[in-house]
């Protein structure tokens, strides 16, 4: 039973990593219709930003944090969106998409080359501090990254839901035509949507990097996982991505106890198989009605 | 006279909205049948369960006395049913003639017989009557993405005729055609009529259009049959002036 | 330096006279993998469907191929098997996803791209796991082995036109136009009589098998396997090359398949670095001509007057499927 | 011609990315020495590295083109898989393969030009598995491995030696690359109640696997193979990485100045401690050299030959670090260690000697 | 050009790609009056009304709206200008409610605080709306779709408004009910530029008509003039069509 618990418990906390990274998925889906196959570097690149920071300029931790946050908005919500997205927007899914998939080639060549190839450990945020609570150990760290995700998401949730800019914003992923037709200011819409994206990013960055380790790799089964997450939560709702999140760290962690540590990957993607059979719309999503 | 299609007690709900609530009616070969309600009257809703589009709630459709409910929409139409919708459905990114060989090649031939026969399926000859009984001669290798909105309304018209159907069932075919073509297309509709027994069903708003073309109309207030029979006639039904019509 | 222009090439077939046998593995390779392109092209540029799986399936071509020739059977039949095999997983696939809406089978061939390397990855006594598998021999052909790789090069040309032959006649033929509408609007087909269950299932099927083939012939052509190239990160590649190539145009898959192939080797210079100027050309490759290079060259070429997706794309919503 | 091109054919990219590139800085870093004291025979080296993308496909095809330009000698890859892939094109173009490999079945193929720069885990594991015999007093023993050729191999290596020397193995763990959270593993390693747990894992993922470990209060004795107690694992662990304890092939903590100079090199070029990968791309160079001189020419044959048998010692040849044998499988021997981590440090409390003096 | 026109065109030619659609488009429009566009399929009418929008540049020519050279503006500065546009065809937010989108049709209002009481106002004069005010918009039916289009460009009180076509998909009374509304508004002084193939009953209640043909207006003229015109009736009223009966 302490067993089980302990893997639950660390599997609520690796899951909210991974809701951290999904939010990113539902978020830009809701507000460019858009898959960004770069989700996972974008969490991986400004933990770098920070690193650079305090190895290269010798700032204090704090001060990289804040650097951090904003050179991702900078070069993930800006660049990204002047340099990716505006010229692609027109142009449909696809080449959108394709380009996602050169931008994780090239955040993670980047990263690399520019920075290293090693794994770099990452200060945190939290004290280093393992509670035992009735035999289970659980450390400050992932409790914070918990609280944070949740957070997170019931503001994001009621940003897009209850305010004019996040309608507008979802208006314009909708149909951008007719929201320029009516006077939103679309340009604008896109970039709030990316700047967004970009701060969320830096956020689940520096709170997964203690954990999880600064490396250029890190994107590929974080994007993953994430991905995953956010279907299987929902793809249409923000709120989706912290039950798929939660639920796929605590699937994970049970199937390599239970099932077969060399099959584990499989057991969440069988999930999300599943899911997409019996309620193709996620979790928490919603179904979008009227094909004809 | 056989009943084509019938449809008995036909209902359909979407969560709370009871958007057809129990309809019955007969078509009879050779005829067309004219559908005109409210806006959310629930006539397009009645298409869908007629055609496998939508799983009705309940109730059941006949083809020629043959039970066809839960059958697909291309098994449908490869009985000889086919539709068009009401909003604009066309394939944006092939040309014209390439939109209406692609309507009518399902009915030439075998599948396997289709892959290894002619490009056009032999429909070319066809295709190009229909373009230029449309007028649209000098679109018809354009993509018809680019065609305005009342080409493409004729252009998804066309497509239903296509494979020479014995009942189509059309939702607003005349929003946005001009008043000259609709003339046209309602002479086609009546010599095909005429010609191939070929029976139509008709959803339309413009009263003229469809007084001229139908020679019954039903018609739909909240999902039920509030009046059915001669147009003249249910013209001066005041149910109908009340909740239609207007003075 | 080796500097290739595959046009040179695919017209005539002849290895460029500098080549040597470097030159003529990378034109091989480049020909096994615009056959796997060519399926990616036509589910996702024809049919308009997205598939992450087709290195899966390259996977599985190359995994069946692998096995039957080291059990001692002809390649012909291997051959044959894996396009067999792959069409048949493609089906048992694709059957889910027909229950839903059209990212999904996305979804779906994601998850099992990575169930699929999982399976090559953990039956060891199968697959031979992480350390593959080993001399996996070239056929021979009317007792004339293909050790060399000229020999093999000529036997992957030939097979290459003949597939190409066979996906440009699926094309042309009704079939291509049934796929192409389900790519534009699969509601409206199916009221036309089109059976888009059926012709989804085939689309996704025949360019699975194309890539069952390609594996097929990857695996002697390498003469070893192992579950890395089949990964989720190269599916993703194949979808990358035939986008860049021009997704539902018929020499795009090959075009992409040079740049990802060949590409590198115009890149030598950068050495490392080959990766980024790869992504930063994609992006904007992509911001600035979205349909590919082929799309580039139909607008470069004036000759053909044919209205593209973007020009013609309605301005209002009118049309939007 | 006064320079000779040497390619590189390593993971610069995909899943090995990290170990590439420390022997792209290690090999680099001995070919600039031996060029600023004159080159190998009087001629220059420039190093070519060219990517394998971690992908035995790449990898054959950047062999078969460095082949066609008929180098003295062609170095890498480092994953086994990529081994496997290109060991015939090295021996039918009868030019040495001066590799990175650790996998058991590398040498066992029959390959007159394949030449290891470690340990293969066939050498290792048996050192392993005597450790765990006898200073550990183990009788059952769990190991926990990463799912890739390096990790796979290890451990059909180590369970066939534990086999040999009847040591249960009391749990048998796969983890995957890259993987975050070793809850679920730990767990199952407490349940399994071994005397002690092998530890076959990366660098990040020892990392995360100690910190999980040390969480949950495992307390049994963790026992690696030289990754384990590497500075990069304690760097990344912290205090989860003391008291691991275990068999070291190669490392820059190594008691030996020459070793540790080598390591002080690294840091001030590249600005991190190097890996054993980052020592195997620098001695690679340097068996280059002492085989080229041995053979006196630089013909790709005659390279190979005189590798084989070659011992090379650093009282003539600085750059190898220890003294080195190869057999004439391409086998490496040379002494290793045994070492445990205390307070964040590497310490080396034996050293092993080599098997055949 | 007298101080009653509102809006311009002068020799306007725009088009797609290589196609060019507006051919030298002349035309004005009066201020304060209905103005019908009429014209076979494929004139240009909808083409028209996005190069003067400016969501298609115009290639040559002039467009002045208000007294100011427009030809180069943006949808957001003729919004600024006082100009809106309910376009053809199909134009809602799928996935948003009802009331939502009809908030988005008054993103460009100046005074945002009105925003409230003309949703509900529109609310109130089409009922249907209000019943399915939590609804997504994508569950309406066809008419309900462009009923809600139409009302979310009421939204705003324009000084020209353009609506291309508001009657198709609409129920006889809902048409009625829709040109009743505009002509409310034209008494209250706004300007409406209306596109419709439902030309006799447009033509009725307009006070100007504008032919359009292969992209280049014909006949400008008084409503009354138009509709009477032998040429029009035979061409654009057709005229085979249900001869007799002239429907209420
Ligand atoms: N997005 C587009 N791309 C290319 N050509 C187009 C596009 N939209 C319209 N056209 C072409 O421009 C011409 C005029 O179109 P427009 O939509 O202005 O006609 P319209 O007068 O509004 O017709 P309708 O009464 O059918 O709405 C048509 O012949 C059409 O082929
Ligand atoms: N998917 C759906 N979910 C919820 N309600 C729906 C859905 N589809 C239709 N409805 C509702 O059902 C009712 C009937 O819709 P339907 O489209 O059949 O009307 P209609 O008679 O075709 O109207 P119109 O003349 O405006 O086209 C409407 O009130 C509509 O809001
Ligand atoms: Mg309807
Ligand atoms: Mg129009």
């Amino acid at each position: 039973m302490a067993d089980f618990l302990q893997l639950l418990i660390s599997g609520l906390a690796t899951g909210a990593i991974y809701a951290l990274a999904a939010i990113g998925f539902t978020l830009l889906w809701q507000t460019s219709q858009t898959i960004n196959f770069a989700q996972g570097e974008f969490v991986m690149l400004p933990a770098f930003f920070a690193l650079v920071a305090m190895t290269w300029l010798g700032l204090p931790f704090a001060v990289a944090v804040v650097i951090a946050i904003v050179c991702s908005m900078l070069v993930l919500g800006l660049m990204f969106k002047v340099v990716v997205v505006q010229p692609l927007i027109k142009q449909g899914v696809l080449p959108l998409v394709i380009s996602t998939i050169a931008l994780s080639v090239l955040l993670k060549e980047g990263v690399k080359d520019v920075y290293s190839a090693e794994a770099q450990p990452f200060p945190t945020l939290f004290p280093d501090v393992t509670l035992s609570v009735a035999g289970v150990a659980v450390s400050l760290a992932q409790v914070g990254v918990l609280v944070v995700a949740f957070g997170t998401i019931v503001a994001l949730q009621w940003f897009l839901g209850a305010t004019r800019i996040g309608r507008q914003m979802q208006a314009t992923a909708q149909n951008p035509t007719v929201a320029r037709i009516l006077g939103v200011p679309v340009e604008r819409m896109i970039l709030y949507t990316f700047l967004i994206n970009a701060v969320l990013a830096a956020m689940a960055s520096i709170l997964i990097s203690p954990i999880y380790l600064a490396k250029f790799s890190n994107g590929e089964s974080l994007g993953l996982a994430a991905f995953v997450a956010a279907i299987v939560g929902g793809f249409n709702q923000v709120r989706g991505a912290i039950v798929g999140g939660l639920l796929i760290g605590v699937v994970d962690n049970l199937a390599a106890a239970y099932v077969s540590t060399s099959y584990r990957q499989a057991v969440p993607l069988i999930l999300l198989v599943a899911i997409i059979l019996f309620r193709p719309q996620g979790l928490l999503g919603r179904r979008e009605e009227r094909a004809v | 006279m056989t009943a084509v299609l019938e449809v008995r007690d036909i209902a359909k709900s979407f969560g709370g909205v009871h958007a057809v609530q129990g309809v019955s009616f007969d078509v009879h070969e050779g005829e067309i049948l004219g559908i005109i309600g409210p806006n959310g009257s629930g006539k397009s809703t009645l298409f869908n369960c007629i055609l496998g589009q939508l799983a009705p709630t309940r109730g059941e459709v006949r083809i020629d006395g043959r039970n066809v409910s839960g059958k697909r929409p291309s098994e449908l139409n490869r009985l000889g049913i086919s539709r068009t919708f009401q909003l604009l459905q066309v394939f944006p990114q092939l040309t014209v003639r390439e939109n209406l060989i692609l309507a009518g090649q399902e009915h030439k031939g075998s599948r396997l017989g289709r892959l290894f026969g002619a490009r056009d399926a032999g429909l070319g000859a066809a295709a190009d009557r229909m373009i230029d009984f449309f007028r649209l001669g000098h679109l018809a290798h354009e993509n018809a993405g680019g065609l305005s909105y009342g080409q493409q309304k004729l252009l998804d018209a066309a497509m239903a005729f296509m494979a020479g159907p014995r009942l189509v069932l059309l939702d607003e075919p005349a929003g946005g055609v001009n008043l000259t073509m609709l003339a046209s297309l309602k002479e086609r509709l009546q010599a095909i009529n005429r010609e191939t027994r070929a029976t139509f069903v008709v959803i339309e708003h413009n009263m003229e259009f469809v007084m001229a073309l139908c020679s019954r109309i039903i018609v739909l207030a909240e999902g039920r049959i509030i009046a059915e029979g001669e147009p003249a006639a249910v013209r001066r039904d005041p149910k109908v002036i009340e909740a239609y019509l207007g003075h | 330096m080796l500097v290739l222009a595959p046009i040179d090439l695919t017209g005539i077939g002849i290895p460029y006279p500098g080549l040597k046998r470097y030159g003529t593995y990378i034109m091989t390779l480049w020909l096994v993998t615009a056959i796997a392109a060519m399926g990616v092209n036509l589910i996702v540029g024809y049919a308009g469907l997205e598939t992450l799986a087709q290195a899966a399936f390259v996977g599985i071509g190359a995994y069946v191929t692998a096995l039957m020739v080291k059990a001692g059977w002809p390649f012909g039949l291997a051959f044959l098997a894996s396009g067999v095999a792959a069409f048949a997983v493609g089906i048992m696939l694709g059957f889910p996803a027909l229950r839903v809406r059209k990212h999904y089978l996305a979804f779906v061939t994601l998850a099992f791209s990575v169930l699929a390397w999982l399976v090559f990855r953990n039956e060891q006594w199968l697959t031979g796991g992480v350390m593959g598998i080993g001399d996996i021999s070239r056929p021979t052909l009317f007792g004339h082995t293909l050790r060399r790789h000229v020999d093999f090069y000529w036997f992957v040309l030939a097979i290459t036109a003949v597939l190409t032959f066979a996906l440009w006649w699926i094309i042309r033929s009704p079939w291509g136009r049934a796929f192409t509408a389900l790519r534009e609007n699969p509601i409206r087909a199916e009221s036309l009589g089109v059976d888009v269950r059926l012709y989804t299932l085939l689309a996704f099927a025949i360019g699975s098998a194309y890539g069952g083939l390609a594996g097929s012939l990857y695996a002697p052509l390498v003469e070893f396997i192992d579950p890395n190239p089949f990964a989720l990160g190269p599916s993703l590649l194949f979808m990358l090359m035939v986008v860049v190539g021009g997704a539902g145009r018929f020499a795009g898959p090959f075009v992409g398949a040079a740049v990802a192939v060949l590409l590198p080797e115009w890149l030598r210079f950068a050495e490392g670095f080959y990766l980024l100027i790869y992504a930063v050309l994609v992006m904007t490759m992509m911001a600035f001509c979205p349909t590919g290079i082929m799309g580039l060259a139909e607008r470069l070429l004036p000759a053909r007057r044919r209205p593209t997706a973007a020009a013609t794309a309605p301005l209002l919503g009118e049309a939007k499927p | 011609q006064d320079t000779i091109k040497i390619p590189n054919i390593i993971e610069l990219s995909g899943g090995g990315a990290t170990v590439g590139n420390n022997w792209k800085n290690g090999s680099q870093l001995a070919a600039e020495e031996i060029n600023a004291a004159g080159g190998i025979l009087g001629k220059k080296i420039r190093l070519e590295f060219v990517d394998t993308a971690s992908d035995p496909g790449k990898a054959r095809a950047a062999v078969q083109r460095a082949l066609d330009e008929e180098p003295i000698a062609i170095f890498g890859p480092i994953y086994s898989g990529s081994v496997s892939a290109t060991l015939k094109l090295t021996a039918d173009a009868e030019t040495a393969q001066i590799m990175g490999g650790e996998a058991a079945n590398l040498t066992a193929q029959g390959s007159k030009y394949l030449f290891r720069t470690s340990f293969g885990q066939n050498v290792s594991m048996p050192k392993i598995a005597n450790y765990l015999r006898d200073e550990v007093k183990a009788k059952s023993v769990a190991v926990v491995y990463v799912n890739n050729d390096f990790g796979k191999g290890g451990r059909d290596a180590i369970i066939k030696e534990l086999k040999e020397r009847n040591i249960a193995v009391a749990a048998d763990l796969s983890t995957e690359a890259g993987q975050a959270d070793f809850a679920a593993d730990v767990i199952k390693l407490k349940g399994a109640n071994a005397d002690a747990i092998f530890v076959y894992l990366n660098e990040e993922e020892s990392a995360r696997f100690l910190r999980e470990a040390k969480k949950q209060g495992l307390n049994r004795p963790l026992i690696g193979e030289t990754t384990l107690l590497g500075q990069k694992v304690i760097d990344l662990a912290g205090d989860a990485a003391d008291g691991v304890k275990g068999h070291v092939g190669l490392t820059v903590d190594a008691p030996i100045p020459a070793i540790q100079e080598f390591g002080r090199k690294f840091q001030a070029r590249y600005n991190y401690k190097p890996d054993h990968n980052g020592v195997k791309g620098y001695i690679a160079v340097y068996m280059l050299k002492a085989a080229a001189e041995k053979a006196g020419k630089l013909q790709p044959k005659a390279i190979a030959a005189a590798l084989h048998g070659l011992t090379i010692t650093p009282d003539k040849t600085p750059g190898i670090l220890i003294e080195a044998t190869w057999d004439d499988t391409g086998e490496i021997d040379r002494i290793s260690f045994l070492g445990e981590v205390k307070d964040g440090k590497q310490v080396i409390t034996q050293i092993l000697p080599k098997l055949k003096k | 050009m007298g101080a009653d026109t509102i809006l311009t065109l002068d020799n306007v030619v725009s088009g797609y790609g290589k196609m060019t659609i507006l051919n030298g488009t002349t035309a004005a429009i009066r201020r304060a009056a209905i103005t019908t566009v009429i014209g076979p399929n494929g004139a240009g009418k909808s083409t028209m009304f996005k190069t003067v929008f400016g969501l298609l540049g115009a290639r040559t020519g002039r467009i002045t709206f208000d007294g100011a050279d427009t030809t180069r503006c943006t949808p957001r500065q003729m919004l600024d200008r006082g100009m809106c546009y309910v376009p053809q065809g199909r134009n809602i937010f799928p996935e948003l409610s009802v009331r939502h989108n009809l908030e988005l049709g008054g993103v460009a209002m100046p005074d945002q605080s009105r925003l409230g009481a003309r949703i509900e106002a529109m609310m109130a004069r089409f009922p249907i709306l209000r019943e399915k005010a939590a609804a997504q918009a994508s569950t309406l039916s066809g008419g309900q779709q462009k009923l809600l289009e139409v009302a979310r460009g009421l939204l705003l009180d324009p000084k020209l408004m353009l609506i291309d076509e508001p009657s198709i998909g609409l129920s006889p009374l809902m048409v009625q009910e829709v040109f009743a509304i505009l002509k409310d508004l034209r008494d209250k002084g706004v300007t409406i530029l209306l596109i419709e193939q439902n030309a006799k009953q447009a033509l009725e209640m307009s006070d100007y008509g504008l032919v359009l043909e292969q992209g280049q207006a014909r006949i400008e003229d008084a409503a009354g003039n138009v509709l009477s015109d032998p040429r029009i009736a035979q061409l654009f009223l057709g005229g085979g069509l249900a001869p007799a009966q002239q429907v209420a």
